[in-house]
């Protein structure tokens, strides 16, 4: 299979399951998508959806009881040279983390080793890639700086002795320490206030101008996926229901279940506006639904929707959707570019 | 959601600042630490002399009565067991008290009542060393090996080698270590004849010379398995369930996975990461443990004829030798406060969240 | 019952309010000098980032704290004046729904006593047949159908959104006068928020309910009060407060405009086109550094000199507005002394 | 508080009785005669008190096995108007009963599903129901039995033999009467010991958490100081100048050492429960102080305090058999701690015939002891309200 050169990126029907006592829980279906050069893409989803598991499948970190069962993650090289990283061994994968591939997790306190100085952290990262020290040492400082921190304060700190939005600042600089091509970002702005949020979206968005990574956004949040996304993928019941470009997936939505989220979702300067809320609960992920499995919660369900789970169709280019109602959907869809 | 951490309302901690400086030296934690463990061993020394005051009968009646049933007239008996005492139980208690406390600042402990009246310090002196080898040999190597197993079956989740360590830890944790002790001279002494346990008493061979020479220390070895056996297969267990625990809730937190993203060495991984925290909550219990070495295992010392702290203190009670009792009792109840001073301490070293100075954010 | 309750007089007015606690013998001042009255079947909303005192506030008003100093009064009359059968009465009166649906409700217990401890202990219903019906009514109300699905089971067996429906029906249990949401949806997933922010609309209208809705979700915060007010907490003070629509479309406060710029919204159009204001410093002061003067004056990017830093701002109306804000430049009056 | 007797017999016969009664009543025979079994057994064995709590939980149990089918208004799908919810009083009890014996049953279910805890509890009821019932078949042999020394021994001294299974003692009597008889003292005082304990232990840390100020600040500092010394050191001081006679007063001496751990664990557990929003919840509802306690915070601190009970049981019973084993209390039989005492002064240690003499009691404290650290550990799942499902 050739893939075309900007992309760095290529996940093939992916699928990831994990063993719970009932049975096998289908996390990740069939999941496919590419990520090129540069380009944001925007996970979004509710929790549950299988977002979080899709990240740890990406970086070969799924817990014990989780397991790839099918489908590639072809990454390819600066140098062109495309590698499976589901096929990698344990030391070509262990060179690939961080090194090509970084991440920010959610939850800043926790990711960081509370009894390291975040020095050690950095020294710790280098020496597993064989950077040398002081080489480590100068790029840290310019990246807090670009991260508006003050370098001699944080690089000698504890993680403890820093607030929520610095960690996460910490880890947004570490995360580039070894210049990848891709950052996971897995909720990076969950647990942060607004203004802090405000900042590290700045940042972000300054950090990629400048070096030109690919970035892998997980997010709940539809208004920061809004702001911050090239491509759009929404993700319901462990499987990608429907991806495109950022305006295409808001403004021409085609799944019913895209839709249904993006009417729950209030904005503030649009004045008074009517909500609607999606019936029912996320389907058990160990015995989902027959056909599509959105169907027992949709508003546009049919008959065929309850027997036959949708094909991926591909209305526009580069924007695939999995839906059997995709005209009656994107008749409802009533947010206009507001230009 | 506003974090405020354990917020608690200042009404009900009414605290006046004396001043600028000694409320910055009761900041720091080292000197808070130092001054509770002070107060508590004044407490625990007021508490033995409370007891021994308040022990039914003189003690001096009970050893006149004792040296009459010698043979000796009610005079030299009264005579000789006032000698013993340092102390004169008419005297007003808290002129008593005062005395007391005025020795023990001193470092003097009194003499013993039997005996020949022997300073307690020296009876101290003779038996410390080997409850100290003994137990703190025992606990070292129970705590290195049931680390190193804990975190070996916490890293083979569910496993044969994990079933097996953790039943079999259990087991050794819910039997109790005289029935352990009682099981090994059994086995080691009796069925297999590997020692002559009813020959082995005291801390070595009084044929062999003391001094550094090899057969003196094979000797001291010789005598010491048994006990330090016992101790490490009675305690082990509790450290490697302990181990395993704390190995498989740190295990689980984000920061190991994030090591693990940032491509780090498993080497460094497992020191650093898993091995340094997992192991933080049971340094503080090592340290609170080694407060108890000093008082060792009466039962165990007192099965193998073993000369420490913990058997002379049962002779003591035995004989009800009170002056020495109370020494013994007071050494081990400060090695405890100590130890756990020692344990706050260590854990402010290591842990660098609890040296956080105040009113941080969290 | 309570005296004074007419639609005049406020349900619960907080004057010049301060708490604080102390935290490994620092003096933190959650709140300071906050004034707020709620009126009956009316919705407030307090915003504000993590640590600006608005839970605390939401404690205070639902009777769960004590203020360290100022008034609390209750049907205008000061809460502590309140003794007897009519302290519980008027505690009751005040409910409180909290944020973390698996926290809120006790494992222990199945739903249906969980309702009916109040009723019971109140005696609230006649008898066990009327209990029974009463409970049944109450998860109709809080649109838990059927209740026979719900009533015999135990928390952990229901999802985070009806738990937190399940929580909304214990405060209704004692026909309560105000609910104090207390961030009670940022926890339940996008699509339920909306239908359980819709109930608690619906019991307002049907209830004659009051709410005081905290949340640090400003679009949220829009959607639920539009009708009523929306009050902008930083670091124990109420910086601006007034009426959804203005404090939405024309806020007055640095603050409170920093808040709104700062937002992203669902909407691409909107969320890329928004012009950002650049604060003088990323950093939230803590809270036992409070700067002197407007807390907000490190970072504020109108800030003065010697004015800013030195006079802490009361909370004025601004000519041709409609809100109330506490900022030295937009409120003239203050200045001079 | 344990052992036989004709009374308890009559008892357990009348409970049995009762439970089969009710079982055939609503047709439920299978958990009838389970309910007969169970009670007449508890009740032989430990009388009214035994009895009477087995009848208790096992009329809960037969009755919910009778109200699986039973239709609860209150599970209608039925609307408002159509449901009929008056319910007498009797009906309500039933419910009540029939729910409570559903939790006995998923705590069962718990409690067999985990292996290691299920083996815990057999050994834990083998010693208790050896220790009632042993008497029935085995008699106490108090005095020496000269006349079964054999031809040519030195001593009394025998190896396990089909007549005596466990061996005879330096006095020729049979070691397993002395392990049968000699646990009943031990288990009863431990017990007490651990009830004491877990009261005073409970009472405080609540206190300590729900009131505060100095109260909490005193019973902290006092539960703080009796940890500072070592316990076993203090146990020896205090038997030896105390000289116990009466078990009970041992039992509250022990309980006296070992209320402190709980009681910390107890008071940062409330003060933990304390915080929890459904107890805040409780107090906006103005349910009471009481309410709150009972209602709200024991619930869930039942496993934690039946596993430290659990745990101060086993306390006790080491510290029992190591002051008789040292010698520091009078000697009293028959008593496993007893029985090693002898065994080591009349040098049985050495000897293969009279290692039988020691072995009995040894095993007899190991494995009960086993037998409570098992199941203790399975004790969090028994007790987990997440595992019950309403009816």
């Amino acid at each position: 299979m050739s893939i075309s050169p900007e992309i760095v990126l290529s996940v093939r029907n992916l699928s990831v399951s994990y063993l719970a006592k009932r049975g096998r829980v289908r996390a990740v279906n069939n999941v496919s998508f590419d990520l090129r050069k540069g380009e944001t893409l925007a996970l979004i989803g509710e929790s549950g959806c299988g977002k979080s598991t899709l990240n740890l499948a990406l970086i070969r970190q799924l817990p014990i009881t989780g397991s790839i069962d099918s489908g590639q993650i072809l990454y390819t090289r600066p140098d062109g040279q495309t590698v499976d990283v589901v096929s990698m061994r344990k030391e070509a994968l262990r060179q690939f983390l961080w090194a090509d591939c970084a991440m920010v997790f959610q939850g800043a306190l926790n990711s960081l080793n509370p009894v390291l100085r975040v020095r050690d952290l950095v020294y710790d990262t280098a020496k597993a890639h064989r950077l040398n020290k002081a080489e480590a040492r100068r790029r840290a400082f310019e990246l807090f700086q670009k991260v508006r921190l003050d370098p001699a304060r944080v690089f000698n700190a504890y993680p403890h002795e820093l607030s929520g939005g610095m960690r996460q600042r910490v880890l947004l600089a570490l995360a580039l320490l070894l210049r990848p091509q891709i950052v996971i970002m897995d909720e990076p702005t969950t647990a942060v206030d607004i203004l802090t949020q405000r900042s590290i979206l700045d940042v972000i968005e300054q950090l990629k101008a400048e070096f030109g990574f690919s970035v892998i956004f997980i997010s709940h949040d539809l208004a920061v996926a809004a702001e911050i996304a090239d491509t759009v993928a929404t993700m319901y019941a462990g499987e990608i229901i429907e991806i495109g470009p950022v305006d295409e997936v808001f403004y021409r939505s085609r799944h019913a279940y895209s839709l249904a989220l993006l009417n729950a979702a209030p904005r503030l300067s649009t004045g008074q506006e009517e909500l609607l809320s999606i019936p029912g609960s996320p389907p058990d992920l160990i015995e989902p639904p027959t056909g599509c499995k959105f169907h027992p919660r949709c508003a546009f369900a049919v008959e065929v929707c309850k027997t036959t789970p949708p094909p991926l169709i591909m209305p526009e280019p580069g924007h695939r959707v999995a839906c059997h109602e995709t005209d009656r959907v994107m008749a409802h869809n009533n947010r206009k570019i507001t230009t | 959601m506003t974090s405020i951490p354990t917020p608690r309302p200042v009404a009900a901690a009414p605290r006046r600042s004396p001043g600028q400086v000694l409320r910055r030296l009761w900041d720091s934690y080292s000197f808070r630490v130092l001054i509770q463990s002070l107060v508590t061993i004044w407490a625990v020394t007021t508490f033995t002399f409370v007891l021994i005051r308040l022990m039914p009968g003189n003690p001096i009646q009970i050893r006149i009565d004792q040296l009459m049933n010698r043979g000796l007239t009610f005079e030299e008996a009264e005579q000789q067991a006032a000698n013993l005492f340092d102390f004169d139980p008419d005297a007003p208690i808290l002129e008593q008290y005062v005395d007391y406390i005025g020795k023990l600042a001193r470092g003097d402990l009194g003499n013993s009542i039997l005996g020949g009246g022997t300073p307690v310090n020296s009876i101290i002196l003779e038996f410390l060393p080997w409850t100290l080898f003994s137990v703190g040999l025992g606990l070292l190597l129970s705590f290195l090996l049931g680390t190193l197993l804990g975190v070996i079956i916490a890293y083979r989740r569910g496993g044969f080698l994990d079933n097996f360590i953790t039943t079999v830890s259990s087991i050794l944790y819910g039997i109790p270590d005289y029935v352990i002790a009682l099981l090994l001279i059994l086995v080691v002494g009796v069925q297999l004849q590997w020692f002559q346990v009813g020959q082995m008493r005291g801390a070595y061979n009084p044929a062999i010379e003391p001094g550094f020479t090899l057969e003196f220390i094979a000797s001291i070895f010789q005598h010491a398995i048994l006990p330090v056996g016992t101790y490490i297969l009675s305690t082990t267990g509790s450290w490697v369930l302990a181990m395993k625990s704390s190995t498989l809730s740190t295990l689980g937190e984000d920061f190991i996975t994030v090591a693990k993203a940032r491509g780090l060495s498993e080497t460094r991984i497992l020191s650093a990461y898993v091995g340094r925290n997992a192991l933080l909550p049971l340094v503080t219990r090592l340290a609170i443990s080694i407060g108890f070495v000093v008082s060792g295992s009466v039962i165990v010392e007192e099965f193998f004829q073993y000369p420490g702290l913990g058997r002379r203190l049962l002779r003591a009670i035995t004989e009800r030798d009170y002056t020495t009792m109370q020494g013994i009792f007071l050494v081990i109840s400060i090695s405890v406060v100590a130890a756990n001073a020692l344990s706050d301490l260590l854990l402010g070293w290591l842990d660098p969240r609890v040296r956080v100075g105040k009113g941080r954010g969290r | 019952m309570m005296p004074n309750t007419t639609s005049t007089t406020p349900l619960i007015e907080l004057r010049g309010v301060h708490r604080q606690f102390e935290v490994d013998g620092v003096v933190l001042p959650v709140l300071q000098d906050i004034n707020l009255s709620v009126n009956p079947n009316e919705i407030i909303c307090l915003v504000g980032e993590s640590g600006c005192g608005k839970t605390t506030t939401g404690k205070i008003i639902a009777g769960l704290l004590g203020q360290s100093s100022g008034e609390v009064l209750v049907g205008g009359k000061p809460r502590e004046q309140y003794t007897g059968p009519e302290r519980s009465v008027l505690r009751r009166q005040l409910q409180i729904v909290h944020q973390d649906p698996f926290a809120s409700l006790n494992p222990a217990h199945t739903i249906g006593d969980i309702l009916s401890f109040p009723l019971k202990r109140h005696k609230l219903v006649k008898d066990r047949a009327d209990l029974r019906r009463r409970i049944w009514e109450l998860l109709t109300l809080v649109d838990l159908t059927p209740p026979g699905d719900i009533v015999n089971k135990y928390p952990h067996q229901l999802s985070g959104g009806q738990r937190q429906r399940v929580s909304i029906a214990r405060a209704l249990t004692v026909q309560p006068k105000l609910i104090v949401a207390d961030e009670a949806v940022s926890m339940v997933d996008v699509s339920i928020r909306v239908s359980i922010l819709k109930t608690l609309h619906r019991l307002k209208d049907e209830l004659g309910l009051a709410i005081v809705f905290i949340t640090h979700d400003l679009a949220l915060a829009k959607y639920f009060a539009w009708e009523g007010r929306i009050g902008v907490m930083y670091l124990g003070r109420m910086v601006e407060i007034g009426p959804t629509p203005d404090m939405i479309l024309n806020p007055q406060h640095p603050y409170t405009r920093a808040l709104m710029a700062a937002v992203p919204e669902a909407d691409p159009d909107i969320t890329r086109r928004k012009k950002h204001i650049e604060l003088r410093s990323d950093e939230i002061p803590r809270l036992s550094e409070i700067p002197h003067g407007c807390a907000f004056h490190p970072r504020c990017p109108q800030f003065l000199g010697g004015k800013c830093d030195v006079i802490v701002p009361p909370l004025l109306p601004v000519p041709g507005v409609t809100q109330t804000v506490a900022c030295v430049n937009l409120t003239p009056a203050t200045v001079g002394d | 508080m344990i052992g036989v007797s004709s009374v308890g017999l009559v008892i357990g016969l009348v409970c049995g009785g009762l439970a089969l009664a009710l079982g055939i009543y609503l047709k439920q025979l299978r958990p009838g005669i389970t309910g007969f079994i169970v009670c007449t057994i508890a009740g032989f064995g430990c009388s009214i008190i035994g009895g009477l709590i087995a009848l208790f939980v096992m009329a809960a149990v037969i009755i919910s096995h009778a109200y699986v089918d039973r239709q609860d208004p209150f599970t209608s799908r039925a609307k408002l108007e159509e449901v009929d919810f008056s319910e007498t009083t009797a009906q309500s009890t039933m419910r009540r009963l029939a729910n409570f014996g559903n939790t006995v049953r998923v705590s069962w279910g718990a409690l067999v599903r985990n292996k290691a805890g299920f083996i815990g509890f057999l050994g834990v009821t083998f010693f208790l129901a050896m220790s009632a019932f042993g008497p029935l078949f085995i008699e106490y042999e108090g005095s020496a039995q000269f006349s079964r020394r054999v031809d040519g021994a030195r001593s009394l001294f025998q190896a396990p033999s089909a007549e005596f299974p466990l061996g005879l003692d330096w006095q020729g009597r049979s070691v397993l009467s002395h392990v049968v008889y000699g646990g009943r003292i031990l288990i009863v005082t431990s017990i007490q010991a651990g009830l004491a304990a877990t009261a005073v232990a409970v009472l405080f840390g609540s206190l300590a958490a729900l009131m505060g100020g100095w109260v909490d600040g005193i019973l902290s500092a006092l539960a703080n100081f009796i940890l500072t010394i070592p316990q076993f050191p203090l146990l020896l001081v205090l038997a030896s100048v105390i000289q116990f006679t009466d078990p009970i007063q041992m039992a509250l001496l022990f309980g006296f050492l070992n209320w402190p751990t709980l009681m910390r664990a107890v008071r940062a557990q409330v003060l933990s429960l304390r915080e929890r929003d459904y107890v805040e919840a409780a107090f906006a509802l103005d349910l009471g102080l009481w309410h709150i306690i009972s209602r709200e915070v024991f619930p869930n601190m039942v496993s934690y305090i039946a596993v430290n009970l659990i745990f101060t049981v086993r306390t006790a019973l080491y510290g029992l058999v190591a002051l008789v084993v040292l010698g520091i209390v009078p000697l009293q039989e028959p008593d496993w701690g007893v029985m090693i005492f002898m065994g080591r002064s009349q040098g049985a240690l050495f000897s293969q015939e009279a290692i039988w003499m020691m072995l009995g009691p040894i095993l007899a404290i190991a494995l009960f002891q086993l037998s409570l650290v098992l199941f203790s550990r399975s004790l969090e799942e028994v007790f987990n309200p997440r595992l019950r499902s309403g009816l």
